[in-house]
């Protein structure tokens, strides 16, 4: 059914499997900064099935084995772009939960003047 | 040509994070050069047909590749003459809408992301760009403040989540055939379980991004609760990207099995976005939610049409997938920036703001009406001339009965909602009163695209021609 | 092992005793960690316990290494030692802060 | 047989410190587990023979986003009765996501055991990049238009965050914090250096020397130093855009070098220089990131306030 070898055969499902963990993740949820968290692992899923399919380049029998710098390039740009990426999320639920907090103690603040008039 | 391209909205936005004061003026500078640097690639490509290049000259398949043809230069013209319009009216109007010294920059990298997309023939790089664009739409989207920080962090996330299932689909090529570059990768194409589940993840990201029919709920409340100028740019470019790339895929690499698979569903889709995304624009009390609901159903037309290219492979639908993409880039840009600048002056966000709008505020609601013309398809506009294509592809193929009914429908449903509008503007006896004198010069700016669609109609002849040879 | 063929007899028992010594403390800390009431005894186990094991991990890897490398696992325990007391202090002092804060709510 | 056995832990713990995090019931507990994920993944990463990876994985997987989850958790409101999800919430997700994870499996699975052809072409392209590193040459020579875009996506970040974050409070310092970070910054310096430098012939480069730089910077913000690192400063400004910038003017100028088409020396470094050229181009991104990083996570000193004119609406 499959040619890869068991130990490349582990690491790819432990990436299926961190995908579908952080996809089940994604859509739960229920707070925003668990959905960001599951889009990290997701992403981290990802990035792993990368580093195994450049480590295959070690295990191959060709003249020069080493494992695929190309493949290796692509994924420190991906973990670039992933962590900018959640930075800027961060900072947006920092905002909203701010916003937030000052609607709940202006409605707190109407509440406690409400039976004084 | 393309260095120029690329390299000039990047420096000027980088200049104007160093010199906030003099932002604006760089923008409108850098959009009018693009633009006439885009013109001149646009007649070079004509003239001798596509430009493509491996960056720094390495070998194929480790350089990443770009390619101009003749559809890609003309999008980037679109690109840098939506955004020098844009640029415009937003400097018009800055000081009313506090837009703030935030959009200049955003605005010159919207631009770079968008020129790069156009340009890439790269899988990775692709991934890059849309990241680029995907983040760079949001932080437009939250410069209105705390109204719109909900639905900023809800589209950032499904942008996310969106790019990340394309990254995964590009991970398994890579792994299948370790190649990136989509020429390279068409030729060695085998329609097998691991292509079509790369194929499969990869469109799904991406009809997220370009909010498709059934995964556009993030976009009415995105494109709503943006300024005007920029849900103009985010409703008529942004989703024309992921789009872009969707019909790369599906028409360079994917293999005929596995396209004869697909072509109905897309097809499927493009009909439910018609018709439910026209009844949603009918049923929304909010103004500016309609025109982005009317962005929903017009994408419905593409996605259609990509289904029919796909399914009868005949150019009259490519040339009607990507004149629709034009017609509603120019006629979207023109409903935001019109209803904005009414719900603006007007002061109120409902649709019934608009009452009387047409003796207030004449010009503006004129051009809501032109570019909605263009939107329902009527004669003689951009609009009307890729429904026309349509219809002739359809009739070529004969027996599309169905197809031609549901088109019929659709085009009265947008009527529907255009004339809503229009209607209730022509309602003179109550008028709402404007909150300050209407100003003349953003009305004229509106108003530009909107001709501008209507004039696609005289050089329909060259148009038709581009677009059918290219099918990209 | 190529490294350990090398070694004596005494120095290959010295730095398993050693390392086995590390992983008790580990293990000490991690269930400390789990199992004991509150912040204070929490931080109490995992950074002492920790200290130690470390410390004793890289003495018993010292007997593999040569001049140069003993000296940069020496520069990484100190270091670890240093960071850990400073963030266990820290965290301490967030922790009796916050105790306060619940008590003078009580009263 | 051992390293498999090795293998398989690491792996079921993987899967384990993920599942947790996702499923814990408090979100501190989520974002503890999510960095022991992040460590973990590193170790994976270490042995899967990638370490550049494994350092950066280190750095931003655990370190950076364990930091910036933290900031966010502190302005989380306090729930004080964890959300319960009903079983039909939780079921239908769970039959979707297994579904597609069949389907991704089974394609998975399928995949070749050989690796790409691009390994030869890019030693074949290694002589004539300027650095005898792999990795770095496809970063900064083979695909340095990825990595452009990469660093305007990063100042992005930036811009965006700034415009949307509220206002942090002044941490309070404490001399004990306040001296050690002084202690490290120096080392962090010359650490930062050293990768920096080592990236041209081994694992380490441009991001990680960054990264490292900015838990410096971070930590010495925490403790009110470096007041003057603001974005009003016309000179951090300048820093921090400088890893664009550079990049874009030292591209510029080396097509002026070159004589020929200017699409295709687009990003092209003149072999003889191309070493000196990386090097200058990683230097100022190294800058760059870190400045981005810091204020990223450590956001405005709050005494700028006051004179926001310089960045804000004009």
């Amino acid at each position: 059914m499959t040619d890869l070898s068991p130990q490349l055969l582990l690491y790819i499902v432990t990436a299926g499997g961190l995908f579908g963990i952080g996809l089940y993740g994604f859509i739960v949820g229920p707070q925003t900064l668990r959905r960001i968290l599951a889009l990290n692992i997701i992403g981290a899923g990802i990035f792993m099935l990368m580093v195994v399919l450049a480590y295959r380049g070690l295990a191959d029998d060709a003249s020069l084995p080493s494992t695929d710098p190309v493949l290796h390039a692509l994924i420190l740009t991906g973990l670039v772009v992933a962590v900018s990426a959640t930075a800027f999320a961060l900072a947006l639920l920092a905002r909203l939960n701010q916003a937030k907090a000052a609607q709940c103690s202006q409605d707190q603040l109407r509440h406690k003047q409400g039976p004084g008039q | 040509m393309m260095v120029v391209l690329l390299v000039l909205p990047l420096l000027s936005a980088l200049f104007m994070l160093l010199w906030p004061r003099i932002a604006p003026l760089l923008a409108l500078l850098t959009a009018s050069v693009c633009s006439l640097v885009a013109l001149q690639l646009l007649l070079l490509v004509s003239q001798q047909g596509s430009q493509q290049v491996l960056l720094a000259g390495w070998p194929s398949g480790l350089a990443i590749s770009l390619e101009a043809n003749s559809l890609s230069s003309l999008l980037i013209l679109l690109t840098a003459l939506l955004q020098l319009l844009v640029g415009l009216y937003a400097f018009a109007t800055h000081r009313r809408d506090k837009l703030g010294a935030g959009f200049w920059p955003l605005s010159g990298m919207l631009q770079l992301g968008l020129t790069a997309l156009w340009l890439s023939r790269d899988l990775f790089n692709l991934y890059v760009c849309l990241e680029l664009l995907g983040i760079v739409a949001v932080a437009l989207v939250s410069l209105s403040g705390d109204k719109a920080i909900k639905p900023a962090l809800n589209y950032l996330l499904l942008s996310l989540f969106g790019s990340l299932c394309y990254l995964l689909g590009v991970a398994i090529l890579y792994g299948a055939y370790g190649v990136l570059d989509i020429t390279v990768l068409a030729s060695q194409w085998q329609a097998d379980l691991l292509s079509s589940t790369a194929l499969l993840l990869m469109t799904l990201g991406l009809m997220l991004k370009a909010a498709l029919w059934p995964l556009h709920g993030w976009l009415p409340a995105a494109h709503a609760a943006a300024p005007a100028p920029v849900s103009a740019l985010l409703s008529a470019l942004v989703v024309k990207g992921p789009l872009f790339i969707l019909c790369l895929l599906w028409l360079q690499l994917a293999g005929a099995t596995q396209v004869a698979a697909v072509a109905p569903w897309f097809a499927g889709c493009g009909l439910a976005a018609l018709l439910l995304g026209g009844v949603s624009a009918l049923r929304t009390p909010f103004a500016k939610n309609m025109v982005a609901y009317s962005t929903v159903a017009q994408l419905g037309y593409a996605m259609l049409a990509l289904g029919l290219l796909l399914r009868f492979n005949q150019p009259l639908f490519a040339a009607a997938l990507w004149l629709f993409v034009l017609a509603h880039a120019l006629a979207k840009a023109t409903c935001f920036l019109a209803v904005g600048e009414i719900t603006a002056t007007l002061g109120g966000k409902r649709i019934s703001t608009l009452k009387g709008a047409s003796q207030t505020m004449p010009l503006a609601m004129f051009a809501f009406a032109v570019a909605g013309g263009s939107l329902i398809g009527l004669p003689p506009s951009g609009g009307f001339l890729a429904k026309w294509a349509l219809l002739q592809g359809l009739w070529l193929q004969g027996g599309q009965l169905f197809w031609l009914l549901v088109i019929v429908l659709a085009t009265l449903l947008s009527a529907a909602y255009v004339f809503r509008a229009v209607v209730l503007a022509f309602n003179r006896a109550d008028p709402v009163a404007p909150d300050f004198a209407p100003r003349i010069l953003p009305q004229w700016l509106a108003l530009l695209p909107a001709l501008a669609v209507w004039a696609m109609a005289l050089y329909s002849e060259p148009l038709l021609q581009l677009l059918k040879q290219e099918g990209l | 092992m190529d490294c350990a063929g090398q070694l004596s007899v005494l120095s290959t028992v010295l730095s398993s005793l050693l390392l086995i010594t590390g992983l008790f403390f580990f293990i000490a800390g991690s269930v400390g960690m789990l199992r004991f009431p509150d912040s204070f005894s929490r931080l109490h186990a995992v950074t002492k316990a920790d200290s130690l094991g470390l410390g004793s991990i890289v003495a018993g890897l010292m007997f593999y290494g040569d001049l140069w490398q003993n000296l940069l696992l020496l520069l990484i325990w100190l270091l670890v030692l240093a960071s850990g007391s400073v963030s266990c202090q820290l965290l301490a002092r967030f922790a009796k802060a916050q105790q306060d804060r619940v008590q003078q709510d009580k009263t | 047989m051992s390293l498999l056995l090795f293998d398989t832990i690491l792996c079921l713990l993987l899967l384990a410190l993920a599942l947790a995090s996702i499923l814990s019931r408090q979100l501190a507990h989520a974002v503890i587990l999510y960095i022991a994920f992040g460590l973990m993944m590193a170790l994976a990463w270490a042995r899967l023979a990638a370490p550049d990876l494994a350092l950066a994985e280190a750095a931003i997987g655990a370190g950076l986003t364990g930091a910036l989850c933290f900031s966010a958790l502190a302005h989380q409101q306090i729930q004080l009765k964890p959300d319960v999800l009903s079983w039909p919430q939780r079921l239908w997700p769970a039959v979707f996501v297994l579904l597609m994870l069949g389907g991704v499996l089974a394609a998975l699975l399928q995949l070749p055991p050989t690796a790409s052809q691009l390994i030869a072409v890019t030693q074949a392209g290694l002589g004539n990049s300027g650095v005898s590193h792999p990795v770095t040459a496809v970063l900064l020579n083979f695909r340095s238009w990825d990595t452009l875009l990469e660093l305007v996506v990063l100042l992005l970040a930036l811009l965006g965050a700034r415009q949307v974050a509220p206002e942090v409070k002044p941490a309070t310092s404490w001399s004990l914090s306040l001296s050690w970070s002084r202690l490290l910054a120096p080392m962090v310096i010359l650490l930062a250096g050293y990768l920096l430098w080592a990236g041209a012939s081994q694992p380490g480069g441009a991001f990680q020397a960054g990264a490292l730089l900015a838990a410096g910077a971070v930590v010495l913000r925490l403790n009110q130093q470096l007041s003057w690192l603001s974005w009003s400063n016309f000179w951090i400004r300048l820093l921090t855009v400088s890893g664009v910038l550079v990049f874009v003017l030292t591209a510029l100028t080396a097509i002026l070098l070159t004589p020929g088409n200017t699409d295709v020396v687009w990003l092209r470094w003149p072999p003889q220089l191309a070493a000196g050229i990386i090097l200058l181009v990683e230097l100022f991104a190294t800058i760059a990131i870190a400045l981005t990083l810091t204020v990223l996570v450590a956001g405005e000193p709050a005494s700028t306030g006051a004179e926001l004119g310089c960045g804000e609406g004009v």
